[in-house]
């Protein structure tokens, strides 16, 4: 019970924090920080759903954070190769 | 009110992990440019979701499932620094000046 | 940035290595989505989309032309078209054994231990998991392909030279 | 103990889509799309709809932020301001309100997973999925039942559809990269 609690409590954290991050995707001021930030928050979100996986006993959520992690390590690749100049490496 | 070890250990990683990834926010939004906040990304960030996930792995015990929990902190040990790397090459690439005090 | 500029960048060791860590496992784990789709969340299209995405990411490490060359557009596109195929064949199977279009229960007549679940996994993982993971990859390469690009020369055709005339793009995609 | 994290959820989510639509350039709203992206399934996952999720997370943060980037890849970015106009303040009051009249109607929905929920309580429809289903089709997911069996032509459709799709853009694609 505590132990759920406990991981409920940290989700909820890392959901304020992610929305702090938000700011710094929002600003800027190069893409280079949006990307970190959105960088930042994919983690975060990986974290979420493994911690919301283990408070409400959903085993199969461990399958979308999974599927995140992988995704957002593509989506930073991605970006950071792309902004090297529009369409200039790519 | 009686806690087992195993709780005091998961209580323990969880804040452990949460007080290493509201550093990462800090530095996200406090760090002067784009190399620095991409460094606290990369280490930070991977030790906070390390140790918020053997919390995890703590609760779910030995199962099946634990396994995807030890592959995702692998994944994030490995992918994290690389794309911190890869944004800051990117930042570099681009002629992105580093931050000096004296500017 | 200038051409002098774009020749001189290599692609990183450090993303190349990782790729070459990562996309295995990015492999396993999309045909573990699509294979287990009825058991757990997930199914064809996440899981062809996942293993789309490892296109994707081969090709953001080692070049895009590079994949691509590797890969071979022919068979993206091919996998696409197999989909079809497949689910089409899956549901006139139905009709083959005297039932309706796409209806499971008629492969009971087949000596299968779970027919309808079968059946489903067919129609999953052949049927929408191929097509868009081909769609998919399909689509990346083409969108990718800027305007400079070399359309692959597979069958001699010059880009721009007579190659507009509508016969022979629809000609060598097949 | 859910509900922290889920208003949480939603006052982000909510501040994503609001910055994507106000950012004015187009690469910093497709990195912001993608942060709206994994907030979303995250949202979908946490109302218990985790192929939803899966689906959102594939699709919305990876190959979607992919394609868009390629797209205006193909473009220049615009140097004078003349593109980057602000947005009207009546179409952001019209949003608003438009969203103000939505949100009056969440109160009156049942809760997530509420079992006395009409769609869930109607024995004709989804009760019949989630209660034969297992029995019917021996697939657990009644997600991949409903998709792949009950509603197997109509998802014939919809592949076929996203495979013709994908061709003519391939052919129009080709066509252009050719000439």
């Amino acid at each position: 019970m505590i132990v759920e609690q406990a991981l409920l409590a940290a989700a909820a954290a890392l959901v304020v924090l992610a929305a702090a991050v938000l700011y710094r995707a929002v600003r800027g001021p190069t893409m280079q920080d949006r990307v970190v930030a959105v960088n930042v928050l994919g983690t975060n979100t990986v974290v979420i759903l493994a911690l919301l996986s283990a408070a409400l006993d959903v085993p199969s959520f461990l399958d979308i954070a999974l599927v995140y992690a992988l995704l957002n390590f593509l989506m930073a690749v991605a970006i950071s190769k792309f902004t090297v100049d529009r369409g200039g490496v790519m | 009110m009686d806690v087992t070890p195993l709780e005091v250990a998961v209580v323990g990683f969880l804040l452990g992990g949460v007080f290493f990834t509201f550093v990462t926010a800090v530095g996200v939004i406090r760090l002067p440019d784009v190399y620095a906040r991409a460094h606290t990304a990369s280490q930070t960030d991977t030790l906070g979701a390390g140790l918020t996930l053997i919390a995890v792995a703590l609760v779910l015990g030995l199962e099946t499932t634990t396994v995807k929990t030890v592959l995702l902190v692998a994944f994030i040990f490995v992918t994290n620094p690389t794309a911190a790397h890869a944004i800051a090459r990117a930042a570099h690439e681009e002629d992105i000046e580093p931050w000096r005090e004296d500017r | 940035m200038s051409d002098a500029e774009r020749s001189t960048y290599t692609e990183s060791e450090v993303i190349m290595s990782t790729v070459r860590v990562v996309t295995p496992f990015v492999l396993t784990f999309g045909l573990f989505v699509t294979f287990h789709g009825a058991d757990s969340p997930g199914g064809g299209f996440q899981g062809g989309a996942l293993v789309g995405t490892v296109a994707l990411m081969l090709a953001f490490a080692f070049g895009i032309d590079a994949t691509r060359r590797w890969l071979g557009r022919r068979a993206v596109t091919a996998a696409a078209s197999l989909g079809v195929i497949a689910f089409a064949a899956v549901g006139l199977g139905g009709v083959a054994l005297g039932s309706s279009f796409l209806d499971y229960t008629a492969y009971k007549a087949l000596p299968l231990k779970k027919p309808v679940k079968l059946g489903i996994e067919a129609v999953e993982i052949g049927g929408i998991g191929l097509i868009v993971g081909g769609v998919i990859a399909g689509l990346f390469f083409l969108t990718a392909a800027g305007p400079d690009a070399d359309a692959d020369a597979d069958a001699g055709t010059v880009p721009g030279d007579g190659a507009d005339t509508g016969g022979g793009p629809g000609g060598d995609a097949e | 103990m859910i509900a922290p994290v889920g208003y949480a959820l939603v006052a982000f989510v909510v501040a994503a889509a609001v910055a994507t639509a106000l950012l004015r350039d187009v690469l910093a709203a497709i990195i912001l799309f993608a942060a709206y992206s994994l907030g979303m399934a995250l949202l979908y996952t946490l109302l218990l709809a985790p192929d939803v999720g899966l689906t959102e997370a594939v699709v919305g943060a990876g190959v979607t932020t992919v394609l868009l980037l390629l797209t205006i890849a193909e473009t220049v970015r615009p140097t004078d301001g003349g593109a980057l106009e602000r947005p009207d303040p009546r179409a952001a009051v019209a949003c608003g309100a438009l969203a103000v009249v939505f949100g009056l109607t969440l109160p009156d929905l049942p809760a997530v997973g509420d079992p006395d929920s009409p769609v869930i309580a109607y024995e004709r429809v989804t009760g019949y999925y989630l209660s034969q289903s297992y029995a019917e089709t021996g697939v657990e997911n009644t997600v991949t039942a409903v998709l792949a069996a009950y509603r197997g032509f109509d998802t014939f459709g919809e592949a076929t559809v996203v495979f013709a799709a994908g061709v003519a853009a391939m052919v129009v694609l080709r066509r252009e990269v050719l000439t």
